[in-house]
């Protein structure tokens, strides 16, 4: 992985529903070698109270013959970081520090891929529908959030899956309930084979719960708190259970691995999700991380983008 | 006109300029190494090591505050070994200029780790000795807040790596700094490094949980700087000759010029690089420009500098 | 739902809402009476006065820095008889509720302060002790620096002025916090204030001076909460049944809450006033909100109500 | 004085000359009540890691029939403060406070009156200007800056002036010098009985010193740092020479008065300029200050404005 740090300028705002924004970012060195589920770290230019970038994920790319490239967010306003980001206008600069992150890993082969994303979670989820899809694989999606409003782009999705799952909590979409309420059937009918989901964290367990139920192999992309996101912070990690590496010393234990290098795309079945708030018991430090085994039973994986290699803790 | 030189002499430490990224803010430089050639930089502070590796706090670690933001990461690194064996060798390939930051719950460890270093036999030019860690034989005080354990931890890991010039990094949090100093610099500190973060504390009122597992973290940023630039100032009259590395929200030019004037013979800039890891090349390149301008030849004619009135 | 209530008791003093205006932060309230009715404020902190008018001291007297504003303002004020001759009646006819701040360079002069007010006869609801000021019998050092000059004003401010509660404003400033307040309260404080400015320096890197006339001022705003909120927390801790008034980069009413949370019984809002005259009457209203929201019906069940993790 | 706190609405932003932007802001409750001299403390809405309001002096305010009142600041860039203001677009909000401060006070009778400002501290002398002329008065004008692009609105001037001499410290317009160097002559010729002046420090010191010598009232506006503007901090004050109040209690002598609530109009011949930046030796706090003595010899003076009292300090 080799991100740039470059001065984006934002090519178009716009509102999507009552409350998500996506802003479109002219920065070809960053659109042209992010992978889906790689994020970016932005920052309006000006002084602030607020200091720190802030992390998204790359909800699409946009190449097109003689335009300089683009890469979209999209996000809801929850702070002064994002209040900010729906101000800019047209022309303004953004500081764009990307693509960042592991990004999830394709499959090798023709593969049945299920999609599973709430509310803003789901971000990520439509480049890499995306991607999917120009490597012919097939898609399966089940997006959810609390309410209509909420659902991230239903449309697309729809277009996007051969099978399009809606729920939202309060009925004014789909089935009312939750993404995990209609998934084990999901899993059957669509014959996934693997899944890709990103999340509220809640939703992220109980979908790696799932497909551990189902002996599916998962990627989960968390969204931890971040103050550098390149990986020198130490402030975004996740305990995870690790296996020893081969020819490594340790003896495989828990790590708290950096979600914004090792991650943010988990293996599901590696995140010790319980124990997020606590410290794990044990952890063996001298145990390196190993990439996920997300590659599904029947077929193999590549790493989504170019250079989006696993890269181990401390690098 | 020529060009002002940046070029430093701290404590022995001959820096092509005074400007080094913090201890904790970027890593062992390999991050970094892709924004930034980190051989340009005056010097690269290690993240604290511990004599085992030491897994950190819970999440979540941090938090943003006016101007600021507060940590409470729990030195998570992967111990001194890991250290020697994996970064020193990648450091000094790569050229950059290395003081290793150590640290430790208790005295044996902090000189155990400095041990270490000095049988690993060169690649570092100085050692930093973080004594704003919980003291597990005195009640968990802060080594940094007692001059006796300041000074106990000072002289046992200047005997065990007597080699390299020592920097005994202060905490803001004491009721006289100046005497915290003068006991590290009896015990045998060649130098000093101030500030590190300030404590405080946020609260999410949604969840009325406190916004760090750890509760109580450290304030860093802008927000602090005045605070650094009142304690390198009063250290520096006190102990005027004691280098300093001044931090402590710097993130510009005249910041790093301002803690200069103060007192600090170099700087180091901490959360800046979260924001931008140039931040430390470009403050110096900048520092360049402002010496040029105010017709200053050298650093060394500028350090505490300040001119008091009355 | 009934509306929440927002009166509070504290050590005593009935407040129909706990956000106090900050002493030095709204003079006797006068001049901000144009854009605020005081009666409707929790309560009124006066600026610091003293036996004697105090000039204060030379120019410039105040800098911003990142979120905050550092002052060293010198407490210029016209002493405690022009309080008691021209403000106290003035605020005793708007009806507001005051806290008298009062300060010194010697516990006689606290003692002598108290005496007057004593005198006086009423219109004041408590007093608070100000003793960040530097003590002329201990080389200049703060009382608030020391246990035992902490406990010495408290007592002889008590003895003198024995019919209101006393509040002992304490400085960050310190090592342990808690051990300035176990002095304090064991004097005979009935509440504590804290915190009260942070020690901080600027410099101008064109004219290499300090940009306050005084060299070292006090840090206050937005900059300082999660100082003032991690010592709120500490002393409430150690202290659960001593009211505090919880002061530093107050301006919204979710800072008020997270005071609140940390132990604070009431708030006080100081730099805010300077943007905005009523800030602290719309931190009361929008705290009333809040705790609708919450589902809490009263202040007194949210003080100290964090919940802290393991 | 009774100040406002209102929402102001940007009417318009220009550029002037290279160096100085303009800013015309409705707020009627400010525009229709505040007197020459008088200021305003200014915040754009927004989170900014610059916490305080900024103070400037009211440039112009301009009432026309059917449309809301607007008041008009000038400025340079010094900071962020600036910076921020001169960024603002048509339609955005400041927050406004004002006016606030004592302003000038305008002669009763027919009088000769020399207004002298330097670079942008001249900008409180136009409005001053515009309120002497409906009042009949005779106005002359010596404006002076470091070079002709920091002459603050030149062409204004001559048009108001009997007689306007212009100098630059590089000579690129009117007489090479500064303003006091041609300011004896001006009295002189132009039979001065009163000056009224605004700009550095310095060249306030050096007017007062001048009129001193000749005798004449000289008002001087100060620009002093300030965190409130309404009279609570402290931190504007400035060291006067004050009599004892008639029937006062005080014995005189000297006094940290405040910039923005007893000022930042003084009596020249008050402010102690040597001292501005040590303690003065001897203070007396409980003397009063009464307003300077500014009428000229020949003309007495009402306030400029409606309510513009001097306040005593403390009030
Ligand atoms: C890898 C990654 C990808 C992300 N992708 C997207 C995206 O595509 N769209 C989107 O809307 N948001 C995304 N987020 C979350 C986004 O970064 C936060 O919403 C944003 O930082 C909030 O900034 P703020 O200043 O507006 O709010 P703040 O005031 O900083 O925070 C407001 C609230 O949001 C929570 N929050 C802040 N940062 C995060 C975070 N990193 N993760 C989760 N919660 C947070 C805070 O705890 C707080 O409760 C992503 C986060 C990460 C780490
Ligand atoms: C009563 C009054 C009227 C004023 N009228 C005008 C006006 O009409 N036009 C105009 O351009 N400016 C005026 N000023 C000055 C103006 O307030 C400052 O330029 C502004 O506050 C600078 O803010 P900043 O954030 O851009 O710069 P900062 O970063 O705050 O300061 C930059 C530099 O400007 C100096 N400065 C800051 N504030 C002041 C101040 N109050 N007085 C003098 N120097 C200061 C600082 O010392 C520093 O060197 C006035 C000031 C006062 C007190
Ligand atoms: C996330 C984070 C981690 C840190 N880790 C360490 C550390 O391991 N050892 C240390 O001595 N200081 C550590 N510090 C303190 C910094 O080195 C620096 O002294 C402090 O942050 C003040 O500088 P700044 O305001 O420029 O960040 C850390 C700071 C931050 C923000
Ligand atoms: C200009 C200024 C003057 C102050 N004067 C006093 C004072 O006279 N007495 C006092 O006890 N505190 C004084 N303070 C401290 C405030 O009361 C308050 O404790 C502190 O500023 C922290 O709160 P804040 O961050 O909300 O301002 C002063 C603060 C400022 C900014
Ligand atoms: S955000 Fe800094 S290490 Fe991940
Ligand atoms: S600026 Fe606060 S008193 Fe004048």
């Amino acid at each position: 992985m080799s991100a740039s740090l470059v001065m984006g300028e934002v090519l178009s705002r716009k509102k999507q529903g009552e409350d998500y924004y996506s802003l479109t970012v002219v920065a070809p060195a960053v659109a042209e070698s992010v992978a889906p589920g790689q994020f970016v770290n932005v920052r309006p230019v000006g002084r602030t109270a607020h200091i720190l970038r802030r992390p998204f994920s790359v909800y699409r790319v946009h190449k097109q013959g003689g335009w300089a490239s683009t890469f979209e967010i999209i996000f809801d306003i929850r702070g002064p970081g994002t209040e900010e980001l729906a101000a800019l206008d047209v022309h303004d600069k953004l500081d764009v520090m990307g693509p960042l992150g592991n990004g999830f890993r394709l499959p090798k082969k023709h593969s049945r891929c299920l999609l599973v994303g709430g509310g803003i979670g789901a971000a990520p989820l439509f480049f890499l529908a995306a991607r999917l899809r120009e490597a012919g694989h097939r898609i399966d999606v089940v997006l959810g959030a609390r309410t209509s409003e909420l659902l991230l782009n239903a449309m697309d999705a729809r277009r996007l899956a051969s099978i399009c799952r809606i729920t939202t909590e309060d009925g004014s979409a789909g089935d009312t309930g939750v993404v995990t309420d209609v998934l084990g059937p999901t899993i059957e009918r669509c014959g996934s084979e693997v899944v890709y989901t990103c999340g509220p964290h809640a939703m992220l367990e109980a979908v790696a719960g799932v497909c551990g139920a189902a002996k599916l192999p998962v990627q989960v992309a968390v969204e931890e708190l971040m103050a550098c996101g390149f990986g020198v912070c130490m402030s975004c990690v996740i305990p995870l259970r690790v296996r020893r590496k081969k020819g490594g010393s340790g003896s495989g234990g828990v790590l708290y691995a950096r979600s914004c290098t090792e991650g943010p795309v988990f293996d599901g079945s590696q995140v010790i999700w319980s124990d997020h708030i606590a410290a794990p018991d044990t952890i063996d430090l001298a145990s390196e991380l190993v990439p996920p085994p997300a590659a599904p039973p029947r077929a193999q994986h590549v790493p989504a983008g170019a250079g989006a290699e696993h890269s181990p803790p401390g690098n | 006109m020529t060009r002002p030189s940046l070029a430093v002499d701290l404590a022995g430490i001959r820096l092509k300029n005074p400007v080094l990224a913090a201890s904790g803010t970027f890593g062992a430089g390999r991050e970094a190494s892709g924004f930034v050639d980190i051989a340009r930089l005056g010097g690269l502070i290690t993240k604290s090591m511990t004599l085992e590796p030491w897994k950190g706090k819970p999440t979540p670690r941090m938090c943003e505050t006016p101007s600021g933001m507060l940590n409470a990461i729990g030195i998570q690194n992967r111990g001194v070994a890991h250290f020697i064996s994996e970064d020193l060798p990648w450091l000094v390939r790569r050229k950059a200029t290395v003081i290793a930051s150590i640290a430790g719950n208790t005295v044996d460890e902090f000189a155990g780790v400095a041990a270490r270093l000095a049988a690993a036999g060169g690649g570092i030019a100085g050692v930093e000795v973080n004594i704003s860690c919980p003291n597990l034989e005195d009640r968990d005080n802060m080594f940094a807040h007692s001059e006796a354990a300041t000074a106990r931890v000072v002289s046992e890991v200047k005997r065990a790596l007597p080699a390299v010039p020592l920097f005994a990094k202060l905490s803001p949090n004491v009721t006289s700094v100046g005497d915290i100093a003068a006991a590290a610099v009896a015990a045998g500190a060649d130098g000093l490094s101030l500030i590190n973060t300030v404590l405080g504390m946020a609260i999410d009122v949604n969840t009325r949980r406190p916004k760090l597992a750890g509760t109580v973290g450290g304030l860093s940023g802008p927000a602090i700087r005045p605070i650094a630039v009142r304690a390198v100032h009063e250290v520096h009259r006190a102990h005027p000759g004691v280098p300093i590395i001044g931090q402590g929200g710097i993130s510009s030019a005249a910041d790093a010029l301002e803690m200069i004037l103060a007192g600090a013979t170099a700087v180091a800039v901490g959360t800046a690089n979260f924001i931008n890891p140039r931040s430390a090349l470009e403050v110096a390149g900048g520092l360049s420009e402002l010496m040029a301008s105010h017709g200053a030849a050298t650093v060394a004619e500028l350090v505490g500098a300040v001119e008091l009135v009355g």
